[in-house]
C-alpha cells in the first residue's frame, strides 16, 4: 500500500546515518477539503527499522508530524551489504514496507 | 472601477512618449498577450489589464515621471479624494488592525462584495505585537507618536490610504479607496491605527 | 501644506520603488539579509537536504516511462530539445524555440504538448484542474518535477540564438514591468528591487542575475504549505491572482515569456533541482 | 517478522521493564496495540506526561535541540534532537501550544544512536519540549521555543 518510500543511508565508519522520506498526507482530523467537509484523520502511528532483521529504531507518531513525513536516525555497527528495512503501519491499518541494502562506500 | 484619468492620459501621453506604430511597440505587443492568454475570473474583468493615465504614465516612464508631469497627475488625483462629508477621519484602531492584517480584497478568488483588507503588513512595520511584516514600504511604527495627531496629519494620512499616487504618482502602493477596494469607514479606522495615541503603534 | 505634511510626502517619495529597466552589468553588491531571512535560510538548507520533491520525481519518472494514453505511449519519444527522449539537461535549456510547433515553448509547456501529440491527452482536459491540490497532483506536474531534477547541478542556459527566442524574452521583459489592474501592480513592484519582503518572505530581485536565479531555484518546488507539488506554472497563476490580473491561462504564451525572461536573467548559475518552498 | 520484536524481547527482560520501561516510554507487545492512544490525546502537556507515565523530569542541557528560532512554515517545522546523556533509551516530542501536545516517541536499541530528526506542524509559537528516558529509569527534559509567523500576502 502507499507509494515507495526514499530511503538514503550514508555510511560514515560503522555509522550508518538515515534518511527517509514517506508519501503520506498525515491528516489532522481538522482540515477541510475544497467542498467544505472535513477531511477525517488519517496518519502514520508506528514505524519501525531493521537492520539485518534486528529492531533498531522504533517511533510512535501522531497527526502533528508534517505531511509526506521525513525521519532521520544513526545506528552503530553498520557495515555495507547490511539490509535495512523500513516499515510504517497508520491509523487505517496501511502498511508499508521498503528495504535496501547497504550500498560499499 | 472608475477609469476617470482616461481622459489627462490623452492630454499628457504624447507629450512624453509619440505612440509608435502598434507593430513595434513592445508594450502594445505585451499587452496584446496578455488580452490573448488571460481570462476573467471571478470579480477581476479584461478590462483591468488597460492602463488608466497614472499606469500609462509610470509605465512609460518606469516610475520616473517628469515632474511637472507627476505634479499636475497627483494634483488631480488628490482632486478626486472623496473626503468624509461629517470631517471625521480618526476611527477605531482596533477594527483598524484587523484591516491591517489582511491580504484579502479584488484578487479573482475573493468573492465580490466581501470586505477586503488593506494588506498593510505584507508591506509595511505597524504594530509592535506583529513581527511578520514586510519591508516594500518604510515602518510605520511609532507613525503618530512621531508625527502627532492633528487635523492636518490626518488629513495626510486619510488621503495617503485613499490615493497614495496622489502624493507620489507612481508609488507602489495601491489606491485602496481610489478603487474601491477599501470603504471610508475602513480607511478611518486604519487612520486610528497609525494615529490614536490609544493605538500599539503608538506605545 | 504644513511641514509635517511636506515630511511625510519626502519619506512617501523616497520609499516609492524605482524600477530599474535594465538587468545590472557589473557584479552588484550582495543583497542585505534581515535576521528572520537569515533563519530562515539556515533551515532551508536542511529541508532541501530530505526534500519530499523526491517522491513526486519518482512518480513523474515512472509516468515518463509508462505507455499511457488513448495511443497508449510512453514519452520517451518526447524532444524536450535536446532530441528525442533526452531527458538530462533538458530542463536548464528550457525555454527554448521549437521547429516543429514554431514557438518558444517552456519544460510544462513542452511536456504537456508531448502528452498531447505522443499520447493522445486532450489538452482542453490537462488544463481543466492542471494545479496540486492535498488530493491530486496533475501527472505533467509530477513528469515536469522529474525532468527538472534531471537537470540538478547544471547551470542555466536558455539559447537566445532564435530571433523567436529573442523576442520571446523581450516580450517577457515588458509584461514584467506592465503595471495594471485594481492595485496598481508589475511583477516588478514585489520583485525589482532589492532585499524586501513580503511579511516574512523574501522577495528576489529578478532584474539581477544572481537574485534572478531564485525565480528558477526551488521550482518546482515542494510547497510546505497543503505539501504539494508545485511548477513554474502555477507560481506565476498565483502571483497573478495576488496583482490582481485576470487568470493566465495554463502553459500560455504569455507566462512562456515571462519564464524566458526569468530564465534569461538567470543565465549561467547553478540549478539546484526541484526545491521546497514555504 | 521472523525475529521477535525489539518490544517483545524488552517485555522478556522483565526486571529491567520494571523501571524505565513500566513508565510508558517503552512498551511492551505489539506496537499497534502499545499506541498509547490516552497519551497521543491529551490535550495538556501535563496530561501527556501524566499518561506517559513520565515522573519529574529533570532540565539538562544534556539533551540538545536543533530547531528554528522562527519557523518559515508552520506546516513543517524541522527538529533534529541529540541526547547526550549515556544510555538514553528514549526520546519524546511535545509540542507545549498544539490541540494534542504529544508528537512523537522514539526507541532506540541495538546500535541505534539516541539522535533523531523529524519534522512537525506547530498551529502557534511554542515551546518544542523534548523528554529522555535513560537506562536508570530517570527523566531529562529540554525546551526550544519556535515562533511561527505568517509568511506570505495573507491573502
Amino acid at each position: 500500500m502507499g507509494d515507495p518510500m526514499k530511503i538514503r543511508t550514508k555510511l560514515e565508519g560503522d555509522v550508518l546515518d538515515v534518511r527517509v522520506l514517506m508519501a503520506h498526507p498525515m491528516e489532522t482530523g481538522q482540515r477541510k477539503d475544497g467542498a467544505g467537509n472535513v477531511v477525517p484523520l488519517h496518519f502514520i502511528q508506528t514505524i519501525s527499522a531493521q537492520l539485518n532483521g534486528k529492531p533498531v529504531f522504533q517511533a510512535d507518531t501522531s497527526q502533528a508530524i508534517s505531511r509526506n513525513p521525513v525521519f532521520g536516525f544513526k545506528v552503530k555497527g553498520a557495515k555495507a551489504g547490511d539490509r535495512l528495512s523500513i516499515t510504517w503501519t497508520d491509523n487505517k491499518g496501511d502498511k508499508r514496507t521498503d528495504e535496501v541494502t547497504i550500498p560499499t562506500a | 472601477m472608475k477609469r476617470f484619468a482616461a481622459l489627462l492620459l490623452v492630454a499628457t501621453a504624447p507629450a512624453v512618449v509619440p505612440p509608435p506604430a502598434a507593430a513595434d511597440d513592445p508594450r502594445a505587443a505585451a499587452v496584446a498577450s496578455l488580452q490573448r492568454d488571460f481570462k476573467p475570473r471571478g470579480a477581476v474583468t479584461m478590462n483591468v489589464l488597460v492602463e488608466d493615465g497614472v499606469q500609462a504614465i509610470c509605465n512609460r516612464t518606469d516610475d520616473k515621471p517628469p515632474k511637472e508631469i507627476a505634479q499636475r497627475l497627483e494634483q488631480d488625483q488628490l482632486a478626486a479624494i472623496r473626503w468624509p462629508p461629517d470631517g471625521k477621519l480618526l476611527g477605531d484602531w482596533k477594527a483598524g488592525e484587523q484591516i491591517a492584517q489582511s491580504g484579502r480584497g479584488m484578487t479573482w478568488s475573493d468573492p465580490a462584495g466581501s470586505p477586503g483588507g488593506g494588506s498593510c503588513y505584507n508591506c509595511h512595520r505597524i504594530g509592535p505585537q506583529e513581527t511578520s511584516f514586510g519591508t516594500i514600504g518604510p515602518s510605520l511604527f511609532q507613525f503618530g507618536r512621531i508625527r502627532g495627531n492633528g487635523a492636518d496629519v490626518q488629513r495626510y494620512v486619510f488621503g495617503k490610504i485613499y490615493n497614495a499616487k496622489a502624493y507620489s504618482l507612481c508609488s507602489q502602493m495601491p489606491r485602496f479607496g481610489h478603487v474601491g477596494a477599501l470603504s471610508e469607514q475602513q480607511i478611518r479606522d486604519l487612520v486610528a491605527l497609525l494615529l490614536d495615541p490609544a493605538s500599539p503603534v503608538n506605545k | 501644506m504644513t511641514r509635517t505634511l511636506a515630511l511625510c510626502a519626502a519619506a512617501a517619495l523616497a520609499a516609492a520603488a524605482s524600477v530599474p529597466q535594465a538587468v545590472a552589468q557589473s557584479k552588484p553588491p550582495a543583497v542585505e539579509r534581515d535576521a528572520t531571512t537569515e533563519e530562515f535560510e539556515k533551515f532551508r538548507v536542511v529541508l532541501e537536504a530530505d526534500n519530499p520533491a523526491e517522491l513526486f520525481e519518482a512518480k513523474g519518472e515512472e509516468l515518463w516511462k509508462t505507455a499511457r494514453g488513448p495511443k497508449n505511449a510512453s514519452l520517451e519519444r518526447c524532444d524536450l530539445g535536446l532530441g528525442p527522449g533526452v531527458v538530462k539537461g533538458a530542463y536548464v535549456q528550457l525555454p527554448r524555440y521549437f521547429a516543429d510547433t514554431g514557438k518558444v515553448m517552456d519544460a510544462e509547456q513542452r511536456i504537456v504538448h508531448c502528452m498531447v501529440t505522443l499520447q493522445g491527452f486532450d489538452a482542453a482536459t490537462l488544463a481543466k484542474q492542471p494545479f496540486s491540490t492535498e488530493t491530486r497532483t496533475p501527472d505533467p506536474v509530477a513528469i515536469t518535477t522529474f525532468v527538472a531534477g534531471q537537470s540538478r547541478g547544471l547551470k542555466i542556459a536558455p539559447s537566445q540564438a532564435h530571433p523567436q527566442e529573442r523576442a520571446t524574452y523581450a516580450l517577457g521583459r515588458e509584461i514584467f514591468f506592465y503595471r495594471a489592474g485594481g492595485y496598481d501592480f508589475s511583477c516588478a513592484s514585489c520583485h525589482g528591487e532589492d532585499g524586501k519582503r513580503i511579511r516574512t518572505q523574501q522577495l528576489p530581485n529578478f532584474t539581477r542575475p544572481d537574485e534572478a536565479i531564485r525565480s528558477y531555484q526551488g521550482w518546482p518546488g515542494y510547497r510546505m504549505t497543503g505539501g504539494v507539488m508545485h511548477t513554474l506554472q502555477w507560481r506565476l497563476w498565483d502571483c497573478f491572482r495576488q496583482q490582481r490580473f485576470p487568470e493566465p491561462g495554463y502553459v500560455s504564451d504569455s507566462l512562456t515569456a515571462l519564464l524566458t525572461y526569468l530564465a534569461v536573467n538567470s543565465k549561467g548559475q547553478v540549478y539546484k533541482g526541484p526545491g521546497i518552498k514555504r | 517478522m521472523t525475529e521477535p520484536s525489539r518490544r517483545t524481547a524488552l517485555k522478556r527482560t522483565g526486571a529491567v521493564a520494571a523501571t524505565a520501561f513500566a513508565a510508558g516510554l517503552l512498551r511492551p507487545a505489539e506496537a499497534l496495540a502499545d499506541w498509547n492512544r490516552s497519551a497521543f490525546e491529551s490535550k495538556t502537556v501535563a496530561d501527556a506526561l501524566r499518561n506517559l507515565k513520565v515522573a519529574s523530569p529533570a532540565d539538562t542541557k544534556d539533551i540538545v535541540i536543533r530547531a528554528p528560532d522562527i519557523a518559515e512554515n508552520g506546516a513543517v517545522v524541522p527538529i533534529e534532537i541529540q541526547s547526550n546523556l549515556a544510555g538514553t533509551k528514549s526520546i519524546v516530542v511535545l509540542i507545549d501550544k498544539n490541540p494534542f501536545p504529544y508528537a512523537a516517541s522514539f526507541d532506540f536499541a541495538q546500535g541505534a544512536l539516541p539522535y533523531v530528526a523529524l519534522r512537525v506542524k506547530m498551529g502557534e509559537t511554542s515551546n518544542v519540549r523534548v523528554v529522555a528516558a535513560t537506562a536508570d529509569g530517570k527523566f531529562h527534559a529540554a525546551v526550544k521555543e519556535v515562533k511561527v509567523t505568517i509568511g506570505g500576502c495573507g491573502g
